[in-house]
């Protein structure tokens, strides 16, 4: 089996009195696809930022490819390699998809790589008609896609993306579930969604999430089958 | 920014050429120095506001520092190319451990502004209320209220009885303006400078992509710090005496108003708005029938409601509907960006 | 023993005057997200619409307390809808023109009433504790701060008004959808804002010579005392007004009144340092 | 903007577009008198009746036909209480309108902002405000009264009142200091003890501690050289505590910018004060003055010491000028070091010829009524304490402000 590039232990995080993710115990290996599910408030998006650095959990500990990161900063764990993006669409509006893709690019590359890798980006995503476009002026789904583009363009060994295909026409789902395969051939990837039909078209591995813990984690038909999730979904007692 | 580094070059060079053969014959080059250096010191706001997102609402604290540094060191030397020099980086460092402080301690928008405006508070009422003569640095007297006069103005290096004063004095100040302008553009062409927009479009993405963005900020917070002070070296310079009113926040609030005038976002608007709204205030000076204080109110809420992009960018919008390419499609960006400045509170 | 009964006792003072300096903004930020940074300048009309009014034959306390908050309240109005709506959301811009408002309104002043010191002597006798003597005036001055953070508490607890305010506090756009029009309550905040900057020029009026300067004394005071309040508006105000003026007293007693100042602006660096966002992001979270 | 005011009535100006451009040189049939003042800002209480007054000045001596023949021209600039713009107008007096003579400044930070540029390009510079003392330059006249001047004056009488025991306040700035030094010096001189010294930022508004601080200390009397609006809290505060009958109360600042004017009777009555100057100053001369006010403005309410000043500061120079008989510098230096005396509302005035500062009367005064009473004058009171360390006619080349070791 591939290494394990992602796990955590115990990760716990509390605001006041509500426990919004609940002693999560997580392992993720090398290229897997993994996506994490769960009602609102589930504690999938604490998960997230937990992971990726934008909360500091109150107690537990994350590891990364054997690194421990639980303390770190986004930006550290970014540099190790890990492309993030976030549930709303976190983009640099008043510059253009040139320029947001190269400052990703930039990251970890010398300015004249960089501008290759931007332009390697750009053609793979088909975004060259509107490369010099002022993200502000772009629609919601190819602003997406140009985020993902930001986080591609980094060669990531591990992606995380939070609600990806929110708010999103069907041909731009299947646009950029194409994106997340290609992207899956050389990372690991986390998704956390809600949209159940995209997920049956990408996952295979399936975490559940209910009040702050890991309710299961299986393979997305017996995930969809089970009815306790099922339950956990129509607002029922579990 | 469209054209290259050396276009930009050229153009400074031209421009600076033209304009210091031109105004002195519209102004006199007295007046014009001062000008000069009170549009370096609004582009080194226009520098971390416009470009890096930071709103300070001290900078006159480094301007002062910067001021008060030369006049101490050449009180202490006698000479005036180390003091220059301090006056450059005393600024600087301090500036880069209160940005450390804050960045640091993520603090953005409004307690940014808090917090830079308190160290500007503190800053002020110290030197206010060092009038008695135990607050000595080395030779210098700091004078408290009155400040301090009569300190080594600018020489030639070296050569401590060279002065460079009147017109020549002018010159220096231009070309170093002009300098300091090149360097600007300079920076914000390099990648850091592409990463300093980035930090003020989008802070979290920045971050998220790897940028430690609170280093960078603090790198940013000094660059504009040490352009303060080495304007506050050049006034202390041409006024000849320093005083606290120099950290006032009168002083931050007029920095303030010059960038918005003249316009966030870009390089050039910084310095016309000093220049401009400097030279508006000389000239009501020899009026008494309206309240300067009155006028100059008028103009910063007239600007904030109609025109509040300032100056130049509405100037280049202009000229783009008129001549450009490019249709309206960027004019609605700045106002966006500013809208995002708001607090989640 | 006496003077520790006057250091208690100023020291209240110095909490209550930072109450009453902070109160018209901290309603005003915690309403609209807007920093009114012509504060100060409001404070100071209120000053003057006071001594004017004595000076026709008002009585001092009608005039401070009824009179100069309805005359600033109005003038708040008038740059509310003149100026301030066109600017709701734009943080910065709301407080670069209220920065310009602050220094219009200072030439105003001075072209009205000159640069001349003004002012009236304050109505309430002074007294003796033990071997020492009191200013009479800072008890009054406590209870109107008191007065008026149980007012403030008892509006927004058990009045509709207050059940909109707070409602508009927590989301902006919650009482549009609720029907209540969020130009109307706007209007009002900043009436109901701008009074309380007018009643806190006039009460402090008879303590301090008045200039058409004299409101950049309060502003920066007021602007730190909110923002290290953080969301809640009375707890806010109250911890903070408390923090900052026992520090500022504490100083001010054992050293002397500048390292009291500096003091408190020292004590508000660490403050936002460790708390960011505001006192009552970390304690009393939740509360008013 | 400059303007040939025949008619100092006419004193507001249109802002002409004319004046966008710099002054070329204008005819020479006039004299041309600079003004530098802060006649907006925080300052304008002082700096507008100075203006007055000197536009007063003028146009009495253009009405009596003008100076050498030739008629005075004003060239005042508004320096908005902002030191920045003193350096500049001062360039611009000295080099563009190369005006014959300056008048003005406030605050002994603006004369310093000025007073090279007028060293340098050789414009007599005159000085017209109670300051420190210690300058010492021979291009420089000063007639406002120092520490020294007042305080001799003012400690024995106020300590014969009171008793020996004495508190300072003063405020944190080169005046405070250096007047708090020569009151501990007069206070030992008269067999008394200095008690306590405290020092405030001309921003300080709140006295509430510092009042319980005298308290325990308990003086029998306090002296407060403070200065400005927010210093005019402390006798509000003192008086509001009730500490008036308690322990008297001296100033030699108080009243300066009229100041017992905006105090009520019964917070000022009673206060102790020394100047060269009071409108209740009863002599002819004095009282032709305020008709003369009166009838140029009004009423003559505004009239305070600074003002006093400036308008004698501008006779002073007038009288020099005539003497000397023409427009060159070092004769109109020398008039005015031949002991020349003018005599003004508030008095004779004398230049010292050793140190450039005034001889003059001085005034101990009692608030009454928002007036200031006068109770005893003091004639022709010597600069003492600017005469310890300056003799510009042993070492006319001197150009420094000296602090006077006591």
């Amino acid at each position: 089996m591939a290494e394990v590039v992602l796990e955590t232990h115990g990760l716990t995080m509390r605001f006041g009195g509500v426990v919004a993710s609940n002693n999560v115990d997580f392992k993720l290996r090398a290229r897997e696809l993994r996506c994490l599910i769960g009602p609102n408030g589930a504690g999938k998006s604490t998960f997230f930022k937990c992971v990726t650095g934008l909360q500091t959990p109150t107690e537990g500990e994350v590891i990364m490819r054997g690194v421990e990161t639980t303390h770190w900063m986004p930006h550290q764990i970014a540099s190790l390699g890990v492309g993030i993006k976030t549930q709303t669409p976190n983009v640099m509006d008043s510059l253009s998809v040139f320029e947001n893709i190269w400052l990703a690019a930039r990251r970890f590359h010398a300015p004249r790589n960089a501008n290759r890798k931007t332009q390697e980006i750009i053609e793979r995503l088909a975004l060259g008609s509107i490369a010099r476009a002022d993200l502000g002026q772009l629609a919601h789904g190819e602003r997406q896609r140009v985020e993902l583009g930001l986080v591609a363009v980094g060669d990531p060994w591990l992606v995380l993306l939070d609600e990806p295909a929110a708010g999103m026409s069907a041909e731009d789902v299947e646009r950029m579930t194409e994106i997340i395969h290609e992207l899956n051939k050389t990372a690991a990837i986390i998704i956390v969604e809600h949209d159940m039909q995209f997920i049956r078209s990408i996952a295979e591995m399936v975490t559940v999430f209910h009040q702050g813990k890991v309710l299961m984690e299986d393979h997305v038909d017996r995930v969809m089958s089970d009815p306790t999730v099922r339950n956990v979904y129509l607002g029922k007692k579990a | 920014m469209p054209g290259s580094l050396s276009k930009d070059a050229i153009t400074i060079i031209l421009v600076t050429a033209i304009l210091t053969w031109v105004m002195p014959l519209i102004i006199s080059t007295y007046t014009l120095t001062v000008l000069i250096v009170y549009g370096m010191l609004g582009l080194s706001l226009g520098l971390i506001w416009g470009f890096g997102g930071i709103l300070c609402f001290g900078q006159a604290a480094f301007f002062g520092l910067g001021a008060y540094t030369y006049a101490i060191a050449a009180i202490n030397i006698g000479e005036s190319t180390v003091p220059m020099i301090l006056a450059v980086l005393v600024p600087a460092v301090f500036a880069a451990l209160l940005g450390a402080m804050m960045f640091y301690g993520r603090l953005t928008d409004v307690y940014l502004g808090v917090i830079t405006l308190v160290v500007t508070l503190i800053l002020f009422k110290f030197i206010n209320s060092t009038a008695g003569p135990q607050y000595v640095i080395g030779d210098a007297r700091l004078g408290g209220f009155n400040g301090i006069p009569g300190f080594q103005t600018l020489n030639i290096p070296g050569r401590p009885d060279d002065y460079i004063w009147g017109d020549s004095y002018f010159y220096v100040c231009a070309i170093l303006l002009a300098l300091v302008f090149f360097l600007v553009s300079a920076l914000l062409r390099s990648s850091f400078g592409r990463v300093a927009v980035g930090i003020r479009e989008n802070e979290t993405r920045i971050s998220l992509m790897g940028y430690d963005v609170r280093a960078r900020k603090t790198v940013l917070f000094a660059a504009g710090a040490a352009i303060a002070g080495l304007a506050g070296a050049l006034f202390a310079n041409w006024s000849e005496i320093v005083t606290p009113s120099l950290f006032s926040l009168g002083q931050s609030a007029e920095i303030i108003i010059w960038c918005i005038v003249g316009g966030l976002g870009t390089r050039f608007g910084p310095v016309l708005g000093a220049a401009g709204l400097a030279y508006l205030k000389f000239l009501l000076g020899q009026q008494t029938m309206i309240d300067n204080t009155l006028i100059t109110g008028l103009i910063l809420v007239l600007f904030v409601l109609f025109l509040p992009r300032g100056i130049v960018p509405a100037l280049a919008s202009l000229w783009k509907v008129s001549f450009g390419r490019r249709p309206l499609g960027r004019i609605p960006q700045h106002r966006r960006m500013r809208n995002r400045e708001r607090i989640n509170g | 023993m006496d003077l520790t009964v006057i250091i208690l006792v100023e020291m209240l003072y110095a909490v209550a005057s930072l109450i009453l300096i902070s109160a018209g903004l901290a309603v005003v930020f915690g309403m609209m997200k807007v920093i009114n940074l012509a504060h100060g300048e409001f404070m100071m009309m209120g000053g003057y619409a006071t001594i004017t009014a004595v000076n026709l034959g008002v009585n001092i306390f009608l005039a401070m307390l009824v009179i100069a908050p309805i005359i600033v309240g109005l003038i708040g109005l008038v740059v509310e809808r003149l100026v301030i709506r066109h600017l709701y959301g734009r943080l910065v811009d709301t407080m670069l023109a209220t920065w310009g408002l602050s220094l219009f309104f200072i030439g105003l002043a001075t072209m009205i009433f000159g640069n001349t010191t003004t002012g009236i002597s304050t109505p309430i006798p002074g007294f003796a504790i033990g071997n020492y003597q009191i200013n009479g005036y800072n008890f009054f001055i406590i209870v109107v701060a008191v007065l008026l953070l149980v007012g403030m508490l008892t509006i927004l607890k058990s009045t509709r008004a207050g059940l909109i305010a707070r409602g508009a506090m927590q989301r902006s756009d919650m009482a549009a959808a609720l029907g209540y029009s969020p130009d109307r309550i706007y209007m009002a905040t900043f009436f109901c804002g701008s009074a309380l900057s007018g009643l806190a020029g006039a009460v402090l009026a008879p303590l301090v010579g008045l200039v058409p300067t004299s409101g950049g004394a309060y502003i920066a005071k007021a602007f730190i005392t909110v923002i290290a309040g953080g969301p809640s508006l009375i707890a806010g105000l109250f911890s903070s007004a408390g923090f900052f003026g026992i520090v500022n007293q504490v100083f001010t007693f054992a050293i002397s009144p500048v390292i009291g100042e500096v003091a408190l602006l020292l004590a508000a660096v660490v403050l936002l340092r460790l708390l960011p966002q505001g006192i009552t992001t970390k304690f009393f979270k939740g509360k008013l | 903007m400059s303007l040939n005011r025949r008619n100092f009535l006419a004193s507001t100006a249109a802002l002409a577009g004319a004046s966008m451009l710099p002054r070329v040189a204008m005819a020479a049939d006039t004299i041309k008198l600079g003004s530098i003042l802060d006649t907006s800002g925080i300052f304008d209480a002082y700096g507008k009746p100075m203006d007055m007054a000197m536009r007063l000045a003028v146009a009495e001596i253009n009405a009596a036909g003008g100076l050498l023949g030739k008629q005075v021209e004003v060239v005042a600039y508004d320096t908005q209480s902002d030191m920045a713009l003193y350096s500049q107008y001062g360039q611009q007096l000295a080099r563009q309108n190369k005006v014959d003579v300056v008048h003005g400044g406030i605050l002994s930070a603006s004369r310093e902002a000025i007073r090279q540029t007028m060293r340098k390009t050789k414009t007599p510079y005159f000085y017209n405000v109670l300051y420190e003392g210690g300058v010492c330059d021979r291009n420089i006249f000063i007639n406002g009264v120092t520490p020294a001047q007042q305080v001799e004056a003012l400690v024995p009488y106020a300590m014969a009142k009171s008793g020996k025991k004495v508190y300072i306040l003063a405020a944190d700035y080169n005046y405070g200091q250096i007047t708090a030094r020569w009151i501990q010096k007069f206070v030992a001189d008269n067999g008394g003890e200095t008690v306590g010294v405290d020092f405030f930022p001309l921003d300080v508004s709140d006295f509430g501690s510092t009042i319980a601080k005298i308290q325990s200390v308990g003086p029998d009397l306090v002296i407060a050289p403070l200065v400005g609006g927010a210093h005019l809290s402390f006798f509000r505060q003192w008086a509001a505590a009730g500490m008036k009958d308690r322990i008297a109360l001296a100033s030699t600042t108080l009243g300066v910018g009229n100041e017992h004017k905006v105090l009520t009777p019964e917070e000022g009555n009673g206060i102790m004060v020394a100047y060269n100057y009071s409108q209740e100053l009863d002599t002819p001369a004095n009282k032709a003055f305020k008709d003369r006010w009166a009838a140029a403005y009004g009423d003559s309410n505004l009239i305070h010491e600074t003002a006093v000043s400036t308008y004698q500061g501008v006779l002073t120079w007038a009288e020099a000028l005539r003497q000397a008989g023409s427009m060159d510098r070092d004769a109109l230096i020398a008039a005015l070091e031949s002991g020349l005396s003018v005599e003004g509302p508030a008095g004779r005035i004398t230049v010292d010829p050793k140190t450039h500062h005034a001889v003059l009367d001085v005034h101990i005064m009692e608030f009454e009524n928002q007036g200031m009473k006068v109770i005893e004058t003091l004639p022709q009171r010597q600069p003492i304490d600017t005469q310890a360390v300056c003799d510009l006619s042993a070492n006319p080349n001197d150009n420094t402000q000296y602090e006077i070791e006591i």
